[in-house]
C-alpha cells in the first residue's frame, strides 16, 4: 500500500478526518489558552460545520456499490447514504448540544474543564461516525468503545455532583459488561466465520450452514452491545439512571446522537450481513440464519411498552424523557422490524423528526432547569404563563413526541404505520398505536403542570434572544414538516436508495 | 467404555474445545464477579475477566481455524481498549469515592425509581 | 506433546482457580493478586496458541499496567489504615442461578458446536511481522482510532480524577 | 266550484289566534290592554267561523274542501321513490261544527276570563296562552293529515301545559302541568307508533290517501292484525288527550289551572280532541279496534262516575264527570254510533263548558273556595249562575228538552242496539249505570252548592253574583243547551238537521270481514246518501264516493228498535239519580255520611280515585326514577368503572399507595390507564437503581431471548 | 377552480385571527375578544355566501363532480420507486349536502360561543388563540374530502380543546380535560390505522394513466379502485374490512359519544366553560356522526349493511340510557350532557334507517341538536354566571324572578323534548319515520320512541324544579338577561323556530345528497361484496 492510496482512501473518511483534526486542535488550543472557553465552542461549531459540509458533499460522491471491492482500511467502511444520513443527524445533534452548552447553568461549575468537555464530545462524535459506517466487527467494537468512554466521562462530568458521578459509574459498569458481552459474541462470530467483515460473513452465510444455536447466541450477544446503545429493552436499564444523572446537555446528546449511531450500526449490521437481496417491492430477502424479524418485533413491543408505561410514573422530567426515548427506540425498532426499504424510510423520517423534537424538548428543559434549578415536574407548575413562548415551544415538542398532527412527530408515526400496515404487521401497529395513546398521558402531564396548575411564583421569565432563536430553529421545522413534509420524505428517499 | 475413552481422548488431546471451555468459564466467572461483588474495583476486575475470555477466543479461533493474524490483532486491540477503560473506570471510581466516601456499588443507588 | 498437555492443564488450573478466587475472595488485595495469576495464565494460553506477541502484550499491559492501576484503585478507595481490605457480596443466589444457567448453555454450546478447524493444523507462525503488516495496512484505521481512544481516555480520566481547580 | 273562499277564511281563522298570541306575549308587558286585542281577535275568528260554518252547512253540506301544499320535499331515490310531506286543510261538516264549538267556547272563555282573572300579575300572558291554545286546537280541527294532527296535538299539549301551570308558583300547579304533559306523552307515544306504521306502509299522512289505499286492500304489513293495531295505537293519542282510562289521571289534577281554562280545554275542546281524532280515523278502524275503543270508553265512563260520587271539590266532580262523558263519546264511536258520538261532543262542549264557567263563577264569588262542603245556599246570592247551572245539570243528566238528552239518549240507544246486534250488552248496562250516577252526582253537586243552608257563613256573606261579563257566557251556553238548536223534535235527534244532514257516518274502508258485521253494506242497496248526492259524487274520484254513507239497513233497524226502550230507560235512571240526590242531600232522608260509613271500603275507594295516582306513582313514576337513579349510579360506577378499570381495584389500590391516588386524580382514569398504570408499577420495579441487578436482568434476558428465538426452530 | 376559495377562507380565517390575537400585546383584551367576534362573524357571512351559491341539485357523496366549492391542488407529491409508493396527497376540500349544514352550524355556533366567551377574563389571549384554532379544526373536518387532511384537522382540535377545558374549566377541569383527550385520541389512533390501511388498498388513476395510492375518500368509495392485495380491499378474500370498519366506527363513536364510550361527555361538559360546552355539544359531537356518514357508510357500504342493526341498537340504547341518566342528575349541566347523549342516539338511529327520511332526520337532528343544546348550555351558563351553582335542587321559581329568561328556557326545553313548531320535532319524527320504515330496525325504533316520553319527563321535571314553583328566596336578586345574552339566545331561538316551521330551508340543502347517499347505499353493497368473490 503506498501513501497515495492511503490519501485516496481518506476520501471516504474526510468528515472523520476533520473531526479528528479538530479534536487535536481543541486539545491544543485548550492547552495554549486555558481560559478561552467561548472560543472552544466556536471552534467546535466550526469543526462540525466543516464535517457536515463534507458529509453532505459525500451524498453526491459515487461510491462503489460493493464494499468488498475496496482496498485498504476503506474496506472497513460502508460508504452508503443511510450512513451519511445518520452522520448528518449526529453532526446536527452535536452542533445543537454545543450550542446548548452555552445555556447550561449546571455545567457552569465545570467551565474550567471546558476543553476536556469539547474534546470528549468530539471523541464521542468521532466514535459515532465510525460506528455508523462500520463494516467490520472490530471497527464496530472499537468505535463503540470510543463512544462509550467519552460518554462515561461526559455523564460524570459534573464530578462534584452525586447524581452525575453515580450516573457515570453505573454507566461504565453497565457499558463495560454490555460491550464485553458483545465482544464475546464477536469472538464467536469470528470463530464461526473467520472474518470480521460484514460482507464476508454475508457471503459465507449464503454458502455454508452454521450451527444455529451458536449463531443465535452470538447474534444475541452482539445485539446486546447495540441494544445497549439504542437502549432497547431489556438492555435499557442504564438509560433512566444515566439520563437523569448526566448533565442535561449530555442527556440530550445521548438520547439523540448515540441512539442514532446505534441504530445506524444495527441497520448496517442487518443489511450488510443478513440481507441476501432486496426484492423489487422493497422487502429484504433475509438469509435465514438469524431470526431478526422475530427478535426485533418482540423487542420493539417490549421496548415501547416498557418505555411508555414506566414513563407514566416519572416526576423527574429528564427521567421521563429518558423513558420516552426508550419508547421511541421501540417505535424505531418496530420500523426496523419490517425489514424493508419502507421500514428504513420510516426510520429515517422518524429519526429526522426525533432529532428535532427531542433536542427541542431537552433544550427547554435545560432553560427551565436554569431558572428553577430542578427538573421536577412539580416545579413546572404555572410555567406556561410565566414563559409563554418557551412553554408553547415545549408544548409543540411534546405534542410532536406524542405524534399528533400537525407536527412532524405525526409524520414520523405516519410513515412508521405505513410501513407496518404495508407489511401487514397489524398487531404490532395496533400495539404501537395504543402505546402512543399511553404516551399522551405523560407528555400532556407536563403541559398540564405548566398550564393548568397554578405555580407559587408568578413573575414572568424572559428568555434570552439566543435561546429563542435556538428554540425557534427547532420548533419551526417541527411544525413545518408536520404540514409540508415533502422535503423530509424526499430526503429520506434519496438516503435509502442505495 | 466409550464414555471413558471419549473423555480420556478429550482430556489428552488438547484442541479448540479446551480453550473454549476455559474462555466460557472465564466469561461466566467474570459476569458472576460483576454481579456479586460489592466493591466497584472488584466489579471492574470481573469486566477484565470477560474481556480476557473473549481474547482467548480470538486467539484460539485464529489458531485452529487458520484465520491468520486477525484474531491476534483483535486481542491486541482489546487489551489496549481494556487499558483505556480501566483508566477511565478507575478515575470514575475515585470520583465516586470522593463524593460518596465508599465504593460499594450497591449503595450507590440514588438514581432509581 | 505431553509438555503441551501439562502446560495447558497447568495454565488452565492457574487461570480457573485464580479466577475463581478473584470473584469469591473477600479481600480485595487477594482478589487483585489472583487476577494477576489469571492474567498470567491467560498469557500462558496465548503462548500455547502460538501468539507470543499477544502473550507479551498481555503481560506488559495487563499485568504491568491494568493490574497496577487496579491495585492503585483499591488503595485509593480504601482508608490506608484498614489492614484487611474486605468487601462483601450481594446477589449471590440469583447471580449463581442465572449466571450458572447461562454458563451451562454457553459452554455446552461452545463444546458441542462443530468449528471450522483447519484440517492439518499449521504450525504456529511467529506473529510480529504479520501483525505489524496488518496493523499498518488493513487495520490502520483501527490503529488510528485506538490513538484517539487513548487520547480520550487520557483526557477523560484526567478530567475526572484531577482536582477541581478552584 | 266553491264560491266561498273557504280555505283562505280557514287560514285566517287559524292564524288569527297565533297573531294574537305573539303580539300579546311580546307587548303584554308594556301595553296593559293587550288582552282586549287578543279577545278581539278571537271574537273575529268566531265571527268568521260562524260565517264559514253557516255557508258550509247550508250550501255545501255534502262537500269536502281540501287544500294541500308540499311542506317538505325529500326528492326521490331509486330504492324508495318519491317522498314528500304535505300540509293540508280539510273542511267538512265535522270540521266546521268543531270549529264553531272551539271558537265559540274560546271566545266565551276569553270574555269570562277578563273578569275572572282580573288582577293577576300575568294577566296578558294568560290571554296570550289562550291564543296559542286556540291556534293549536284549530290546527287539529283543520288538519287533513295525521302528521299535522300530531303536530298540533303536541302544541295543544304545550298550551295546556302552560295554562295548567299558569300559576306555577304553586307547586301543585306545576306538578299538575308536568303530569298532564307527561301522561299525554304516554298516549302520544302510542299515537306516534301508529303514525309510524301508517307512514311506513302508505308513505303519506293524509287521511284520504290512506283510506283510499286501505280500501284498495293495502294493509299494513299485509295483515289485518296490524290494521287493528294501527287503529288502536292511533287511538292511544285519544286516550291520552281525552283522558280515557288508564291515562285519565291527569285531568283531575289539571284543575289546578284557572277555572276558565278548565272550561275551555278540559271540558270542551282539548279533551274533545281525542274524540275528534277518533272521528277522523274512524274509517280505518276495524271491528276489533272499535270494540277496544268501546271498552275503553265504557271503562272510562264508569270509573270516573263512581269517583265523582264522593268528591268534594267542585271542580274535581266536574273533571270526573268530564272523563265520564268523554268515555261516553268514545264508547259511542266504539259501538259504531259515529254521529251520536260527535254530537255528544258538541252538546257536551256547551253544557260542560257552562258547568265549568258556572263553577268558576261560584269560586269567584266564594273567593277561590272550591270545597262544596263550604258552600250551600248560594242560590239566592247567585241567581243567574244557579239557573244556568241547573240547566246544565239537567242537560248532563239527560233530561228531555235539553241538548244532553238528545245526544246521550242516542248513545245509549246505540249501545243498546249494539248489544242486541252483537251480544255485547255490557256497554249498554254500563251506559245506563253511568247515567244513573251522573244524574246523582250532578244533583248532589247542585244541591250542596246552591241549596240548603250556607255552611260557611263568612264566605257566604261576601259572595255576590258575578259581573255581566261572566254571566253572559253562562247564559249563552245555557241557551245552547236547549234542544231547539239541534232538532225540532225534543225527543229524537234523528230527525234534527245536525244528524240528518250534517253528520254522516263515513264508510269504513277496512276489509269487510274485519268490520262489525252491521257496518257492512249490502251491495245491492245503494246508499241513501249516495243516491241523494249522486251529482256531487260523480264529480269526485271513485275512491271518495264511498265517503259519506251510513250504516247498513240492519243497523238502522236495530237502532230504531232500540230507540224507545233506551229512551225510557235512560229517563228512568236519570230520574232515579236525581231522586236519590234529593233524598240524600236536599231532604236528607238518608244520611250521606252514614251511608258512606256503611260501605266504607267502597267509599274510600271512590274518594281516593281508585288509587290510580298512588299506583302509577308506585309503578311508573317511582319505577322510572328508580331505574334512572340506578342507571346513573350504574353509569358513574360501573360503565365508567369498567372503562376506568375496576373501580374497586382502583380504590383499593389508591388506599394501598397514596401515590396511586394522586395519579388517579391526575388523570389516569380509564381502563388502559389503570392497566398501564399497574403495568407501569410493575415495569418500574425493575429499575432498582442497582447496576448489578440490571446486569443480572440483562443476562437473564439473554437466556430468555435465546429460548424464545430457539422456539422458531434451530 | 373558477370560484373564490371560500372554503379555504372560512377554514383558515380563524388561523389569521389567531395570529392577530397572538400578536396583540397584553392588556388589549378587548381587542382580542373583538377579533374573535369579527372572525367568527365573518365566517357567518362567508357561510351565507356559500349558501347562496350552493347548488341544490348536486348530490356529492361519491361523485367528485357534484361536490361544490371544490378546491383541489396537490399538497404533497412524492414520486416513488419500484418499492416505494408514489404519494400524492391533495389539499382537497369541498362540500355537499351533508357537510353544508354542518358548515353552517359550525359558523353559527362558533359565533354564538364567541359571544358567550366575552365574559371570560382569565388569560384572554390564550383563550382566544385556542378558541380560534379550535374553530379552524372544526371547519376543516367538515370540508375535507381527503382522509389525510381530515385526520389532521380532526387531531388539531384535540389540543385546543384540552386547554380550553383544562385551563378555563370548572373544579375538576384537569380530570375532564385529560379524559376527553385520552378518549378521543384512543378513538383516533384506530382511525389512523384504518386510514393507512385504506390508503394502501385504494388507488386512483391519474390523468396520465398512472395508478397511485390515494387518501381521496371519494376514490375509496369505488370498489374498482381497490388493489387486489390491499388488506382493506374487497378484492382481497382475506380482507380486514370488517375489523377496519369497527375501528373506524369506534373512533367516531367515541366522539358522538355512543354508549358505552360516553362517559367522557358528562365530565367534559360539566367542567368546560359555557362557550366550550356550547362548542362541544353544538359542533364536536356532530363530527362523530358526520364521520360515520362520510366515511363508514360510503367506504364500507357492505359492512354497514351487516352491522346496521347494531348501529340502530346503540342508537336506541343511547336514547333510552341517556334519558334515564339525565333524569337522575342533580347537576343542571350534567343533565343536559346526558340529554345530549340521548339526542345523539336519535342521529344514530336515523342513520341506521338507510332511507331518505331517516337520514334526513339524522342530519337535521345533528343540526338541531347543535342549536338547541347550544341554547340549553347557554341557559345553564346564564344562571351559573349569576348564581355560581348548577344544582337543580338549589333553584326553584326562577320564572318569577327572570321571566324573559324563562321564556327562552321554555322554548329550548320544549325544543329538546321535540315539540312541534321547534326544529327538533321534525328531525326526531323523521328519524322515527325513517327507522320504522326500515324493516330490520323497526322494533328498535318503537323502543326508541320511549325516549320522547322520558325526554318530556326529565325536561319538564327540571323545568319545574328550577323555574316553577315558589321562588327560592336565595335568588331574589338575580337579574334577567342582559344584552349580550339576548344576542346569543335570540338568533338561536329564531333559527330553531323557523326551522321548526319551515324545515325545507335546511332540508333542501341536504336533500339531494341524502338521496344520493341512499341510492349509493342501496346499490353499492352488492358491488363491494360481489367483486371479491
Amino acid at each position: 500500500m503506498n501513501s497515495l492510496n492511503f490519501f485516496n482512501n481518506l476520501g471516504y473518511a474526510w468528515p472523520e478526518t476533520i473531526i479528528t483534526l479538530f479534536l487535536a486542535i481543541l486539545v491544543i488550543y485548550n492547552l495554549v489558552y486555558p481560559q478561552a472557553r467561548r472560543a472552544l465552542g466556536i471552534i467546535s461549531l466550526l469543526g462540525i460545520a466543516l464535517a457536515l459540509g463534507f458529509t453532505i458533499q459525500q451524498m453526491w460522491t459515487q461510491f462503489p456499490t460493493d464494499p468488498s471491492w475496496l482496498s485498504g482500511f476503506t474496506r472497513m467502511l460502508i460508504p452508503d447514504k443511510i450512513g451519511i444520513f445518520f452522520k448528518v443527524i449526529i453532526l446536527i445533534a452535536t452542533a445543537y448540544v454545543v450550542l446548548f452548552t452555552e445555556f447550561s447553568e449546571e455545567l457552569r461549575g465545570t467551565f474550567d474543564r471546558a476543553g476536556e468537555y469539547y474534546a470528549l464530545i468530539f471523541g464521542m462524535l468521532l466514535g459515532m461516525m465510525f460506528m455508523i459506517s462500520a463494516n467490520n466487527f472490530i471497527l464496530l467494537y472499537v468505535s463503540l468503545e470510543l463512544v462509550s468512554y467519552s460518554s462515561y466521562v461526559l455523564a460524570g462530568f459534573m464530578k462534584t455532583s452525586e447524581r452525575s458521578s453515580e450516573a457515570s459509574m453505573k454507566y461504565i459498569i453497565y457499558g463495560g459488561v454490555a460491550s464485553g458481552i458483545m465482544l464475546f459474541g464477536i469472538s464467536l462470530m469470528f470463530g464461526m466465520t473467520g472474518t470480521f467483515y460484514y460482507f464476508d460473513i454475508s457471503r459465507l452465510l449464503m454458502m455454508i450452514n452454521i450451527n444455529s444455536v451458536l449463531f443465535l447466541i452470538s447474534g444475541i450477544m452482539i445485539f446486546t452491545g447495540i441494544g445497549y446503545k439504542i437502549s432497547s429493552v431489556p438492555f435499557h436499564f442504564w438509560t433512566p439512571d444515566v439520563y437523569e444523572g448526566a448533565p442535561t446537555t449530555i442527556t440530550a446528546y445521548l438520547s439523540v446522537a448515540s441512539k442514532a449511531a446505534g441504530f445506524a450500526a444495527l441497520i448496517h449490521l442487518v443489511r450488510n450481513c443478513f440481507v441476501g437481496a432486496v426484492a423489487t417491492d422493497g422487502y429484504w430477502v433475509m438469509l435465514s440464519h438469524f431470526y431478526w424479524k422475530e427478535l426485533l418485533v418482540y423487542l420493539a413491543i417490549l421496548t415501547m411498552t416498557v418505555g411508555n408505561l414506566t414513563a407514566l410514573w416519572q416526576d423527574n422530567l429528564k427521567r421521563m424523557l429518558a423513558y420516552s426515548s426508550i419508547a421511541h427506540a421501540g417505535y424505531l425498532l418496530a420500523a426496523m422490524s419490517v425489514l424493508s426499504n419502507q421500514g428504513l424510510i420510516a426510520m429515517v423520517v422518524y429519526f429526522s423528526v426525533y432529532l428535532l423534537m427531542n433536542l427541542g424538548a431537552f433544550f427547554i428543559v435545560i432553560l427551565i432547569q436554569n431558572k428553577t434549578g430542578s427538573e421536577n415536574i412539580d416545579d413546572y407548575n404555572g410555567l406556561g404563563t410565566r414563559m409563554p413562548f418557551l412553554g408553547a415551544c415545549l408544548g409543540i415538542f411534546l405534542v410532536s413526541l406524542t405524534g399528533l398532527p400537525p407536527t412532524a412527530g405525526f409524520i414520523g408515526k405516519l410513515y412508521l404505520f405505513l410501513a407496518l400496515v404495508d407489511a401487514k404487521m397489524i398487531i404490532l401497529a395496533i400495539i404501537a398505536l395504543l402505546n402512543s395513546v399511553i404516551s399522551l398521558y405523560y407528555y400532556i402531564r407536563v403541559l398540564r403542570h405548566m398550564y393548568l396548575t397554578k405555580g407559587n411564583n408568578e413573575s414572568p421569565i424572559t428568555p434570552s434572544f439566543g435561546s429563542v432563536l435556538i428554540a425557534l430553529s427547532l420548533a419551526v421545522p417541527v411544525l413545518l414538516f408536520g404540514i409540508y413534509f415533502t422535503p423530509l420524505i424526499e430526503w429520506a428517499k434519496t438516503v435509502v436508495l442505495r | 467404555m466409550t464414555d471413558m475413552s471419549t473423555l480420556s481422548t478429550f482430556l489428552t488431546h488438547i484442541g479448540l474445545g479446551h480453550f473454549l471451555f476455559i474462555s466460557g468459564m472465564l466469561f461466566s466467572l467474570g459476569i458472576y464477579g460483576v454481579v456479586t461483588r460489592k466493591n466497584a474495583v472488584m466489579v471492574l476486575m470481573g469486566i477484565e475477566l470477560i474481556l480476557n475470555s473473549a481474547n482467548i477466543n480470538f486467539v484460539a479461533f485464529a489458531r485452529y481455524g487458520n484465520y491468520g493474524f486477525h484474531g491476534q490483532l483483535a486481542a491486541l486491540f482489546v487489551i489496549i481498549l481494556a487499558a483505556a477503560e480501566s483508566a477511565i473506570a478507575l478515575a470514575i471510581v475515585l470520583n465516586i469515592y470522593k463524593t460518596f466516601n465508599n465504593v460499594n456499588v450497591d449503595e450507590i443507588d440514588k438514581l432509581r425509581e | 506433546m505431553d509438555l503441551y498437555l501439562i502446560l495447558f492443564y497447568f495454565f488452565a488450573i492457574i487461570t480457573l482457580v485464580s479466577a475463581f478466587f478473584v470473584v469469591t475472595t473477600r479481600n480485595v488485595i487477594y482478589a487483585a493478586f489472583n487476577l494477576m495469576l489469571t492474567l498470567f495464565g491467560v498469557a500462558g494460553f496465548y503462548v500455547l496458541l502460538g501468539a507470543d506477541f499477544i502473550a507479551i502484550v498481555q503481560l506488559i499491559v495487563y499485568v504491568g499496567g491494568i493490574l497496577i492501576l487496579l491495585i492503585f484503585g483499591v488503595m485509593l478507595t480504601n482508608k490506608i489504615t484498614d489492614t484487611d481490605i474486605k468487601s462483601g457480596f450481594l446477589n449471590r443466589v440469583p447471580g449463581l442461578l442465572i449466571v450458572g444457567t447461562f454458563a451451562g448453555i454457553l459452554i455446552g454450546t461452545l463444546l458441542k458446536s462443530t468449528w471450522r478447524i483447519a484440517a492439518p493444523l499449521p504450525p504456529p507462525v511467529a506473529g510480529l511481522v504479520g501483525i505489524g503488516n496488518l496493523l499498518m495496512t488493513e487495520y490502520t484505521l483501527i490503529f488510528e482510532i485506538l490513538g484517539a481512544v487513548l487520547l480520550i481516555a487520557l483526557i477523560g480520566a484526567a478530567s475526572i480524577a484531577r482536582k477541581q481547580s478552584n | 266550484m266553491n264560491q266561498i273562499p273557504f280555505i283562505p277564511i280557514a287560514l285566517i281563522i287559524l292564524v288569527l289566534p297565533l297573531i294574537g298570541f305573539f303580539f300579546t306575549l311580546l307587548f303584554g308587558k308594556k301595553i296593559k290592554q293587550m288582552y282586549l286585542f287578543e279577545t278581539g281577535i278571537i271574537t273575529t275568528a268566531l265571527g268568521l267561523s260562524i260565517y264559514m260554518a253557516f255557508m258550509k252547512l247550508m250550501y255545501y253540506a255534502n262537500e269536502k274542501i281540501v287544500s294541500e301544499l308540499t311542506w317538505i320535499d325529500l326528492g326521490s331515490t331509486k330504492a324508495f321513490g318519491k317522498i314528500s310531506v304535505d300540509l293540508g286543510m280539510m273542511i267538512d261538516n265535522v270540521t266546521v261544527l268543531m270549529l264553531f264549538v272551539v271558537c265559540l267556547i274560546s271566545t266565551l272563555v276569553h270574555l269570562f276570563s277578563i273578569e275572572y282573572m282580573k288582577g293577576d300579575k300575568r294577566y296578558n300572558r294568560y290571554f296570550s296562552y289562550l291564543g296559542i291554545f286556540t291556534f293549536s286546537m284549530l290546527g287539529i280541527v283543520f288538519t287533513h293529515n295525521m302528521l299535522m294532527m300530531y303536530i298540533f296535538w303536541e302544541l295543544v299539549g304545550l298550551s295546556s301545559y302552560l295554562l295548567i301551570g299558569f300559576w306555577f308558583e304553586k307547586k301543585s300547579a306545576s306538578d299538575a302541568s308536568k303530569k298532564a304533559f307527561v301522561v299525554n306523552r304516554v298516549g302520544d307515544f302510542g299515537m306516534l307508533a301508529g303514525i309510524l306504521i301508517l307512514f311506513a306502509n302508505y308513505h303519506t299522512f293524509t287521511f284520504d290517501k290512506v283510506f283510499a289505499q286501505i280500501s284498495q286492500g293495502v294493509l299494513p304489513f299485509n295483515s289485518e292484525f296490524w290494521l287493528t293495531a294501527m287503529g288502536i295505537l292511533l287511538f292511544c293519542g285519544a286516550i291520552g288527550k281525552s283522558a280515557q282510562f288508564p291515562l285519565h289521571v291527569w285531568l283531575p289534577d289539571a284543575m289546578e289551572g284557572p277555572t276558565p281554562v278548565s272550561a275551555l280545554i278540559h271540558a270542551a275542546t282539548m279533551v274533545a280532541a281525542g274524540v275528534y281524532l277518533t272521528v277522523r280515523i274512524f274509517p280505518l278502524l276495524t271491528g276489533d279496534a272499535l270494540l277496544f275503543i268501546a271498552t275503553i270508553g265504557a271503562i272510562s265512563s264508569f270509573i270516573p262516575a263512581t269517583i265523582a260520587l264522593t268528591q268534594n271539590d267542585i271542580k274535581k266532580v266536574l273533571a270526573y264527570s268530564t272523563i265520564s262523558q268523554l268515555g261516553y263519546m268514545v264508547m259511542a264511536l266504539g259501538v259504531g254510533a259515529y254521529a251520536y258520538g260527535f254530537f255528544h261532543l258538541v252538546t257536551h262542549a256547551f253544557f260542560k263548558a257552562g258547568l265549568f264557567l258556572g263553577s268558576g263563577s261560584v269560586i269567584h264569588a266564594m273567593h277561590h273556595e272550591q270545597d262544596i262542603r263550604q258552600m250551600g245556599g248560594l242560590k239566592k246570592k247567585l241567581p243567574i249562575t244557579y239557573t244556568t247551572f241547573l240547566i246544565f245539570s239537567l242537560a248532563i243528566s239527560g233530561i228531555p228538552l235539553t241538548s244532553g238528552f238528545l245526544s246521550k239518549d242516542g248513545i245509549l240507544a246505540s249501545a243498546y242496539a249494539f248489544g242486541n246486534l252483537t251480544g255485547y250488552k255490557i256497554f249498554a248496562i254500563s251506559g245506563f249505570l253511568v247515567a244513573l250516577m251522573t244524574a246523582f252526582y250532578m244533583f248532589r253537586l247542585l244541591i250542596l252548592t246552591f241549596h240548603g243552608e250556607p255552611r260557611n257563613e263568612e264566605k257566604y256573606h261576601h259572595a255576590h253574583e258575578s259581573p255581566a261579563l261572566m254571566t253572559m257566557p253562562l247564559v249563552l251556553l245555557a241557551i245552547l243547551s236547549i234542544f231547539a238548536f239541534y232538532t225540532i223534535n225534543p225527543l229524537s235527534a234523528q230527525t234534527g238537521w245536525v244528524l240528518k244532514d250534517w253528520l254522516k257516518t263515513p264508510a269504513s274502508v277496512v276489509p269487510e270481514h274485519a268490520r262489525y258485521s252491521f257496518m257492512v253494506q249490502k251491495h245491492d242497496e245503494k246508499p241513501e246518501a249516495a243516491v241523494k248526492h249522486e251529482e256531487a259524487v260523480a264529480e269526485k274520484p271513485a275512491a271518495e264516493s264511498e265517503h259519506t254513507i251510513i250504516h247498513s239497513e240492519e243497523y238502522t233497524e236495530a237502532l230504531h228498535h232500540a230507540h224507545y226502550p233506551a229512551m225510557f230507560l235512560s229517563l228512568a235512571v236519570a230520574g232515579l239519580g236525581i231522586l236519590f240526590a234529593f233524598i240524600m242531600y236536599f231532604w236528607r232522608k238518608i244520611n250521606a255520611d252514614k251511608l258512606a260509613d256503611s260501605v266504607k271500603p267502597l267509599y274510600k275507594f271512590s274518594l281516593n280515585k281508585w288509587y290510580f295516582d298512588e299506583f302509577y306513582d308506585f309503578a311508573f313514576v317511582n319505577g322510572t326514577l328508580l331505574l334512572s337513579r340506578f342507571l346513573a349510579w350504574f353509569d358513574s360506577t360501573i360503565v365508567d368503572g369498567i372503562v376506568n378499570g375496576s373501580a374497586v381495584v382502583t380504590r383499593q389500590l389508591s388506599k394501598l399507595s397514596g401515590l396511586f391516588d394522586t395519579y388517579v386524580v391526575d388523570g389516569l382514569v380509564n381502563l388502559s390507564a389503570t392497566l398501564s398504570g399497574l403495568l407501569g408499577i410493575f415495569t418500574r420495579k425493575f429499575q432498582t437503581g442497582k447496576v448489578q441487578t440490571y446486569i443480572i436482568m440483562v443476562v437473564f434476558s439473554l437466556v430468555a431471548l435465546l429460548f424464545i428465538l430457539m422456539n422458531y426452530g434451530i | 377552480m373558477n370560484h373564490a376559495p371560500l372554503l379555504s377562507l372560512i377554514t383558515f380565517l380563524p388561523v389569521i385571527g389567531m395570529i392577530i390575537v397572538l400578536l396583540l400585546p397584553k392588556g388589549m383584551e378587548k381587542a382580542m375578544k373583538i377579533t374573535t367576534l369579527t372572525v367568527t362573524f365573518l365566517q357567518i357571512v362567508i357561510a351565507g355566501v356559500i349558501w347562496s351559491g350552493f347548488n341544490y341539485s348536486l348530490g356529492g357523496i361519491n361523485d367528485p363532480n357534484s361536490f361544490q366549492f371544490i378546491e383541489k391542488f396537490r399538497w404533497i407529491e412524492l414520486t416513488g420507486v419500484a418499492w416505494l409508493n408514489t404519494i400524492k396527497i391533495d389539499y382537497f376540500i369541498g362540500i355537499d349536502g351533508i357537510s353544508a349544514p354542518m358548515l353552517m352550524l359550525t359558523a353559527l355556533i362558533s359565533f354564538i360561543a364567541a359571544l358567550s366567551s366575552w365574559n371570560i377574563n382569565k388569560a384572554v389571549k390564550g383563550y382566544h388563540a385556542m378558541y380560534l384554532l379550535l374553530v379552524t379544526g372544526m371547519m376543516g373536518v367538515f370540508v375535507s374530502l381527503d382522509f389525510f387532511l381530515f385526520y389532521i384537522f380532526w387531531e388539531v382540535m384535540l389540543l385546543p380543546m384540552y386547554f380550553l377545558i383544562g385551563i378555563w374549566g370548572g373544579p375538576r377541569k384537569e380530570y375532564a380535560a385529560i379524559k376527553f383527550f385520552i378518549y378521543t385520541l384512543f378513538g383516533s389512533v384506530f382511525m389512523l390505522l384504518v386510514m393507512i390501511g385504506l390508503y394502501l388498498s385504494c388507488q386512483e388513476t391519474l390523468a396520465a394513466g398512472q395508478k397511485v395510492f390515494t387518501f381521496n375518500i371519494l376514490s375509496m368509495m369505488d370498489p374498482k379502485n381497490y388493489t387486489a392485495t390491499g388488506i382493506l380491499s374487497p378484492l382481497n378474500p382475506h380482507n380486514l374490512r370488517f375489523i377496519a370498519y369497527i375501528g373506524l366506527f369506534a373512533g367516531f363513536a367515541i366522539k358522538i359519544p355512543m354508549f358505552p364510550f360516553h362517559t367522557w361527555l358528562p365530565d367534559a361538559h360539566v367542567e368546560a366553560p359555557t362557550p366550550i360546552s356550547v362548542i362541544l355539544a353544538g359542533v364536536l359531537l356532530k363530527m362523530g356522526t358526520y364521520g360515520i356518514l362520510r366515511f363508514n357508510y360510503p367506504i364500507f357500504p357492505e359492512i354497514t349493511r351487516q352491522v346496521i342493526w347494531w348501529i340502530a341498537a346503540f342508537g336506541m340504547i343511547n336514547i333510552i340510557y341517556g334519558a334515564l341518566c339525565a333524569m337522575a342528575q342533580k347537576d343542571f349541566k350534567k343533565l343536559i350532557a346526558y340529554s345530549s347523549v340521548s339526542h345523539m342516539g336519535f342521529v344514530l338511529l336515523g342513520m341506521a334507517s338507510l332511507n331518505t327520511i331517516g337520514i334526513t332526520g339524522a342530519i337535521f337532528q345533528m343540526f338541531n341538536h347543535g342549536t338547541i343544546t347550544a341554547m340549553l348550555f347557554l341557559i345553564v351558563g346564564v344562571i351559573y354566571d349569576r348564581a355560581h351553582t348548577r344544582g337543580i335542587y338549589e333553584f326553584g321559581g326562577l320564572a318569577t324572578q327572570m321571566p324573559i329568561y324563562t321564556g327562552f328556557v321554555t322554548i329550548a326545553f320544549f325544543g329538546a323534548i321535540g315539540l312541534p313548531g321547534i326544529s327538533g320535532f321534525i328531525s326526531e319524527s323523521f328519524v322515527f319515520l325513517g327507522g320504522f320504515g326500515f324493516e330490520p330496525i323497526r322494533l328498535l325504533t318503537i323502543l326508541s320512541t320511549i325516549g320522547i316520553l322520558l325526554g318530556a319527563g326529565y325536561m319538564l321535571w327540571t323545568l319545574q324544579r328550577v323555574y316553577l314553583g315558589p321562588l327560592n328566596e336565595k335568588w331574589n336578586q338575580l337579574q334577567d338577561l342582559d344584552g349580550r345574552e339576548y344576542a346569543m339566545l335570540i338568533p338561536l331561538t329564531i333559527i330553531v323556530l323557523i326551522l321548526g316551521i319551515y324545515p325545507s330551508f335546511m332540508l333542501g340543502l341536504m336533500n339531494t345528497s341524502v338521496n344520493a347517499l341512499v341510492d349509493f347505499m342501496a346499490k353499492s353493497p352488492q358491488l363491494f361484496s360481489s367483486i371479491g368473490m
